[in-house]
């Protein structure tokens, strides 16, 4: 079933991805950014990875995040809440020629589906996850998620959340995902940067988009989003580039001694001291350091927090399986029936 | 001393089957001994019927009766259905076995213990105040007492082994004292030996044949047992045969119909008591292509084989009841989505954990009901350890041609249980139909939700098909289109849709077999792996002269189509179950047949007498009158 | 134009009953509109029934049919038991409204429309290729037509709201048209107003009463209709009433049962459809000291209410069918350490993610059957609205009596919908008992598995005692002494024990009532939220002379003592059900009674009509001679 | 049902906390040993925490290690796979006098309960979590486990397993959890001793248990193990103390500016230059930095990593209760009938 001879892609447009569904989100979600960004780089990605559109999938859970295979005009699997990777899993493990994507929510992905995405991390499994964290519910109505903050009032927490919100891209990190990016709904040309990088990065790569709920929360993102403080609240983070911030420019992030993080002006230090940021560091433990930045503390880091190449699982399963070919040429049906404690009884 | 005692202690009496059940430690060796003795006696032209039984622990503590561990092999120049009920010969290597399975030895039967293994602290674990071999207890049976220990070491003396290591040969020196009894020599026992360590230290080889040739030897000088007794060799179709466990021949069942329908074998799992060896079977296969794999709990498993199956691969996935409970909200997904999964379950005791090495069939209505909504799949059983290859294949075909998920319910007694099997040859299987779509469903507009008109499933397009991308997912679908949709007429149309389907596979099945004749006074309906037991009493009951017949259903969810006819035309319906009465429920419910129930819910398969009893009481009930 | 109509159009008709739908977009407000009418003629004394719809997206597109909410009331001067088939009248704030609904109306009946919701645009969202007002299409009704919008927005001018603002209160404007047509003012809803906004600006709550006097004025200045009508008020006995939703009274039921008990309440669940209201609701009582919490999925609600029992708390956990489905595994072990735990089920539409917001009963063999192992636990349904209070006082009664869990099967149609319930006062609640141990059970050896001669039921002793240190779990008990056991015996007794347990609640429980004769021709028997339906349409069947009666059974295992005398009593059974025939499975199977069903899955109730006809169908065939 | 008055504890031995079982593990497990420490140390905790025995409760999953309540002589469930920190959540939160420990097995843990245990740590509820590490599936007889190493061959990998294992600690410390130690099941006094702090700290804290299983993956922490490696194989951690290992302390784990650690000589650096151990440190950087370290590249660090004060779970949800009825007098329950939308019928 694997495709080896070259492909012959054909030029798409952005409208070949869209689907003859009518969205239905409720005005003004930014799940709407969200799917003309990803429709916007489709054609851009199925070239540059060869990737014909019939071997796009997009597979997600349940929530109003996980409406989105609807609108793509590719294969789509509207699963179960939380289980989009493990129907993942046994597609690209036995079909590893498809480009397989995870639509997901913060609901879906880190309070019912936690341990799936652990798992599918730490495997490497060779898919694309976008997680619209929009910290909240919003299918079911307003509830708190796991990644609101503590104290948050919802319906399900009229006086406040009492558990502390998970970071989602510490968790990926400590499962050791390969890429970890964040991008925010409002902001497009990031949005498609990294939604582009990802599609071609080989092994887990998790996107967390920061989403805006209008209806059930509206904004929780405004800090990143809106215009005016965006830049001043934003760490933009480019391979080899410094962690410099703020519409001037003029601040950075280092660690002190303690290798605890602060913001300086970047006048306060020599450009010796500014830490250089670098996607492809096997040790995870300054971009985990990165990923725990807080804002109003910290500006909230987006872009690419790691991309690093390491061998995805179907790779490895099907080099396994292919090593056992070579080392034990295939048996016959017949002979692998014949085998075991057998005895013959004569004519 | 066997069961045909004309003249008890006579050299060679010739008899047409024995029951023999090893019993010891679980450090013991106990179930290599069986397994070797097993086969063979099934080389030696016997049919044979065997039953592993161990405790829930890796080794539980050494000496106590939780920690005894046994196999029972019932070889027979007849063809058999089980293991037997009470063995003939029992061989115990300390007083926890003989506690343990003393009671179950036939009266008259032969015990065999290690003399060895009797000293005051085994004698207390085992809860005995006084020595069971001195004060009575064993007087009805015929006691051959043996320093088997002492008497290992002495044996292999000769390869300087540490004590301890010496000391586990001692299962193949009572192996050597059990052939003797039987009048076969150890040649191919020691065949047998001699694979199993070709990887490990010849010394070791050495040792076990040594000890083997040992006990042969020492039974034969000694006179230990006055007389050896022979089984007649089984009359059988020439041909290649394998002994085999149900659980391995589910495995092989899988292979076979993947390479039968050209799929790629995708088997996703989750270890669980007494599922696992499936995987272990598979996970082997690689070089075969078969992949094998074991994901992070049952629910990943299961969505693991329908994303498989969405993909194009033959998806199966296995495990025990509490595992099944946590797919079932996946299964839904399938049946929503109308994918091919196929979904083992090896029935063990329950509720919750509760007896996970002991067998059960009490998992039936949560496969036939264990989903929200209405939410039929087709359910099959095999009816013995070989039967699980047939059932395998089956339950693949079924998958595949109807688009649907399949549950196998297999038992933890089939599965573990071993019987001969005669390798079929590959040409000679069913050829498989899977339900690609037919050439004009991929042009214009594909309708992923369209329908095969004779058996109603919809195609099976795969990601990767150029024109045909299309959304399925957990919400109702719009006939036809496959879109969401909140339609209540067409809501009602898809569940009767899917409920057909299903339903429909009773004109694709074989019909119910009658054994016996077809019309009575008593029919014996099972189900699954109850099959051996039901058939053995049935001949026995028949043998007597009652007017009684068996069958066992192997397709649960849809019955064959003349199950009604088959109950019809009896007088009363008697349904042995290892479970309250789950087939009987459905029976009841479907057929309005006052079907009576023998239930058992021991964790231990029938014995062949406990139908017998029933039987032989329903048949002197007076009859009603019929007309 | 309504259900009596003596003289159409003269003023003042005088009804017995009117049924009213609310239908246009989901940001329309349609679904404050119908709770407030409904309050309003609650409050005014009638008997009120209602049925919201609305879809299963937050905020469907604006304008589309799939976008389209409604809602249904039902009032009455006598005694009502559904919302009503089809409505007398229609509020149509849009054309998709009209699409959606207007099959349904009455033929005759009145159909108000918004005029300004008619642009080219709606119509072809709506799928209008004409103007339906203007092509003939609405022939058969009194079509009252009115620029809501405009009006409304012109109404409200005085207060300068930004145009979209004031828009919202089209759906006031338009209950003050229907408030004049049904001859009641407006001062009630006007107070309702007052307490919705009393938090938010005044400006809003000036602005919904501008529009809603407006929209009366205009109807009592235009002559808009050609008369109005007023139904009769109903005689209920004096006390005080409020309007209850299922779900809401759900959480009332289990915050009084926990008070009773004594016991701390605590609810672990997870979000889901239709559902999640009972958090929200129980929420909001922290401050009565009750814990209502949202676990990580359903699997951990069901782990953290099984760990809340075993610490003494009455544990409640809520979900819909795919919950169930998670909870299965643990549910098993609550059975197995016998401990009390409420699971309660508010079905939709399935299999899998099946219709979320629509409403069915097919997971009752789901409740019975969906575990592993024989696993037998209570099952309840309550039969309206309001006895959703008292079926899950009762749940929790028998829940923590027997130490078992209880499932309560509520359904999306009586948990959103709602009916006047007088307010029960606490001290006529009836008393609770739990099952803690007696004193001498706590001293010497301690048995966790002893049970009460008379319920069966263990002891209920929690960590925090002295002495009585125990160790439980999912692995088979042993009798007694609640140790892991093997023993086959004591399995089988155990798995009888829990069975036996379950069986007893029989005679705790109310027998079955029969409404109509208590024999005769035709028993109609159903379960849970058919209630209302059934009950109408056999009076309605009484009415026209028909010998049949009905039973509604709220307790599905055990069921009802004497289920099977009242059964016996009747020629034929008809046991309609909004699935494919679960109960008639289970009713068949126990009793072997030829039932027949009346199954309609379209994720929506039953309309009196659709049991009428079936009814009267059964009664017209030929009966049967009866002995 | 909260205990206020001072309680009166006995003076308790090791033997009261035996109890009328016997252990069902091999003979050589680890399980033993982890046993008798725990039974040795928890007549010191009972009377430090004021814990009379009845308040103390052992919960477990499935698995060899899951047996473990049924030795201790209290009160315990040994429940379903993967589910302990569950039933744990529901005790704890309705009876936070309990002292719960919850007793899991690596795949228990990390496999089918990871989800469960990641929301337990960042809910800070008050349990102490003991994760016997034995690298396998022991009780299902040996397949591999989430801490398998890549390429472990066992029955369901024959030809090694294709998935890199998790890091219990970092994805821990990722959850927020507020106590994190590691220990080893042949060295009783660190075992002891990371027990009892475990049993000191209020809120989650986990303990990964290094735990030999001589049937199926013998010899799997030989390097930590054996005498005679063990000290320069191992890194001690201790609050205050600096990162110094081997049997002569004569090197150190050192992190550079990047947040990359490598080993020194202690005499190639000085001593201000050592890192300094801190378990109370807010920011989890440092401390994941330390979790990643891997023999053999590094000395595998045990002892407590993290050690954090900070309110629990039940206390917040209590303080809620107990604050809403400060501000909304309890409702009697017929007041709380009386509500909503409802009118009145006259005589
Ligand atoms: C087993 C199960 N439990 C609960 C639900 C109900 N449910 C649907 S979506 C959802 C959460 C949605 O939140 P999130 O994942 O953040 O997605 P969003 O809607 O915010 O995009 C829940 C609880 C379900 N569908 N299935
Ligand atoms: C739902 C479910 N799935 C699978 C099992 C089988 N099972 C029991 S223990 C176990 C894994 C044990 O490994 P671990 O947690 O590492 O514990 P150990 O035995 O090594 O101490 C498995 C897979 C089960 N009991 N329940
Ligand atoms: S509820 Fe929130 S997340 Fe969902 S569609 Fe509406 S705005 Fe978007
Ligand atoms: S199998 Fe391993 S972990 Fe389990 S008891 Fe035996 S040695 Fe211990
Ligand atoms: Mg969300
Ligand atoms: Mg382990």
């Amino acid at each position: 079933m694997n495709q080896t001879e070259p492909l012959n892609i054909p030029t798409y447009q952005k409208e070949d991805f869209a689907s003859d569904q009518t969205p239905r989100w409720c005005p003004g979600c930014g799940d709407y950014s969200i799917l003309a960004q990803l429709q916007r780089v489709m054609p851009a990605i199925a070239e540059q990875t060869q990737t014909p559109r019939e071997n796009m999938v997009f597979i997600s859970g349940i929530g109003c995040s996980s409406r989105f295979p609807y609108y793509m005009n590719t294969y789509g699997f509207h699963s179960i809440h939380g289980r989009a990777p493990t129907l993942a899993l046994g597609l690209q493990v036995s079909r590893p020629e498809l480009m397989t994507w995870v639509v997901t929510g913060d609901g879906d992905a880190l309070s019912i589906g936690g341990n799936h995405l652990m798992h599918c991390l730490r495997r490497n499994l060779n898919v694309k996850i976008l997680l619209f964290n929009n910290r909240i519910y919003g299918l079911t109505k307003g509830q708190y998620s796991p990644t609101s903050e503590l104290g948050k009032r919802t319906k399900s927490s009229p006086l406040g959340s009492v558990a502390r919100p998970l970071n989602p891209l510490s968790i990926a990190l400590a499962s050791q995902a390969t890429f970890v990016a964040r991008a925010v709904d409002r902001d497009p040309k990031l949005l498609q940067d990294v939604i582009t990088q990802a599609a071609l990065h080989k092994g887990s790569a998790i996107v967390e988009i920061y989403q805006n709920c209008n209806i059930f929360n509206d904004g929780a993102f405004a800090h990143v989003s809106e215009r005016k403080s965006r830049d001043d609240n934003t760490l933009k983070l480019q391979h080899g580039e410094p962690l410099v911030f703020g519409r001037q420019r003029d601040k950075a992030v280092v660690l002190n001694e303690q290798l605890q993080p602060r913001v300086v002006a970047t006048s306060e230090i020599s450009e010796s001291d500014l830490l250089i940021h670098d996607t492809s560091r096997d040790n995870s433990g300054l971009t985990y350091a990165l990923s725990q930045l807080q804002y109003p503390e910290f500006p909230v880091p987006v872009g690419i927090f790691r991309a690093l190449k390491a061998p995805t699982y179907e790779e490895r399963v099907h080099q396994q399986v292919n090593e056992a070919k070579r080392q034990k040429p295939a048996t016959a049906l017949q002979q692998l029936l014949d085998s075991g404690e057998t005895w013959r009884v004569a004519e | 001393m066997l069961q045909e005692p004309k003249d008890k202690h006579s050299p060679n009496t010739h008899l047409s089957q024995a029951i023999i059940r090893f019993a010891g430690d679980s450090g013991d060796g106990i179930q290599a001994t069986g397994a070797m003795f097993s086969h063979n006696s099934a080389a030696l032209g016997h049919d044979i019927s065997t039953l592993p039984d161990y405790p829930a622990e890796i080794r539980a503590p050494a000496g106590t009766i939780a920690g005894v561990s046994s196999f029972q092999l019932n070889f027979s120049s007849r063809r058999i259905h089980t293991p037997g009920d009470r063995p003939d010969v029992l061989v115990a290597m300390n007083p926890a076995a003989v506690k343990a399975h003393i009671s179950s030895l036939r009266p008259g039967g032969t015990l065999i213990v290690n003399d060895d293994g009797f000293d005051e602290q085994a004698l207390k674990l085992a809860g005995y105040d006084k020595d069971p071999r001195e004060d009575g207890t064993l007087d009805s049976y015929h006691v051959h007492r043996a320093p088997v220990s002492t008497m290992t070491v002495e044996s292999v003396k000769a390869l300087q082994l540490a004590p301890q290591q010496a000391a586990l040969c001692k299962n193949m020196y009572t192996l050597g004292l059990v052939c003797w009894l039987f009048d076969r020599d150890t040649d191919f026992i020691e065949a047998l030996v001699e694979q199993r360590f070709a990887q490990e230290s010849e010394v070791l080889r050495e040792a076990n044949c040594m000890a083997l040739r040992a006990g042969y030897n020492f039974a034969e000088t000694t006179e230990m047992f006055s007389s050896q007794c022979r089984v007649e060799t089984a009359e059988q179709s020439p041909g290649l045969y394998r002994r085999l466990s149900g659980n391995t021949a589910t495995a092989l069942g899988l292979v076979a119909a993947a390479q039968l329908a050209q799929r790629q074998l995708m088997y996703c799992t989750y270890p669980i008591t007494p599922a696992s060896d499936i995987l272990h079977e598979l996970a082997k296969l690689r070089h075969m292509g078969v992949i094998a794999g074991q994901t992070e709990d049952e629910i990943a498993a299961m969505g693991a084989a329908v994303g498989a199956a969405y993909g194009g691969s033959l998806a199966v996935t296995g495990t025990s009841g509490p595992g099944v409970a946590l797919k079932s909200e996946a299964i839904g997904l399938a049946v929503m989505t109308e994918l091919p999964v196929v979904i083992i379950n090896v029935q063990r005791g329950g509720p919750s954990t509760g007896l996970p090495t002991k067998t059960e069939q009490s998992d039936l209505l949560q496969a036939m009901y264990g989903r929200n909504g209405e939410c039929p799949v087709v359910v099959l059983a095999p009816d013995s350890p070989a039967d699980c290859f047939t059932m395998a294949m089956e339950a693949c075909r079924l998958a595949m041609k109807y688009m649907t998920p399949v549950f196998l319910l297999s038992d933890g007694y089939i599965a573990n249980g071993s019987e001969p099997w005669q390798v079929p040859r590959v040409d000679q299987l069913p050829q498989f139909r899977t339900n690609e779509p037919v050439c004009s469903e991929t042009q214009s507009q594909f309708l992923p939700y369209s329908r095969n008109p004779e058996t109603l499933a919809r195609p099976w397009v795969v990601p990767g098909t150029p024109g045909t991308e299309h959304r399925i997912g957990g919400l109702e679908k719009q006939d036809g289109t496959g879109h969401v949709s909140q339609d209540p007429l067409n809501h009602e149309q898809m569940v009767q849709l899917r409920e057909q389907k299903i339903a429909g596979i009773a004109e694709d099945i074989p019909e119910l077999d009658v054994f016996g004749s077809s019309a009575g006074r008593l029919l014996v309906l099972g189900w699954g792996g109850t099959g051996g037991a039901i058939r053995a009493a049935v001949e026995e009951a028949q043998a007597k002269g009652l007017d009684v017949a068996c069958a066992q259903l192997r397709y649960l969810n849809p019955f064959p189509k003349n199950l009604a006819a088959v109950l019809d035309a009896f007088d009363q319906v008697l349904i042995p179950e290892l479970n309250r009465g789950q087939l009987r429920q459905l029976v009841r419910a479907q057929y309005l047949v006052d079907a009576q129930g023998l239930n058992k819910v021991q964790g231990q398969p029938f014995h062949t007498s406990e139908i017998l009893e029933k039987i032989e009481n329903l048949c002197q009930q007076p009859s009603e009158a019929v007309a």
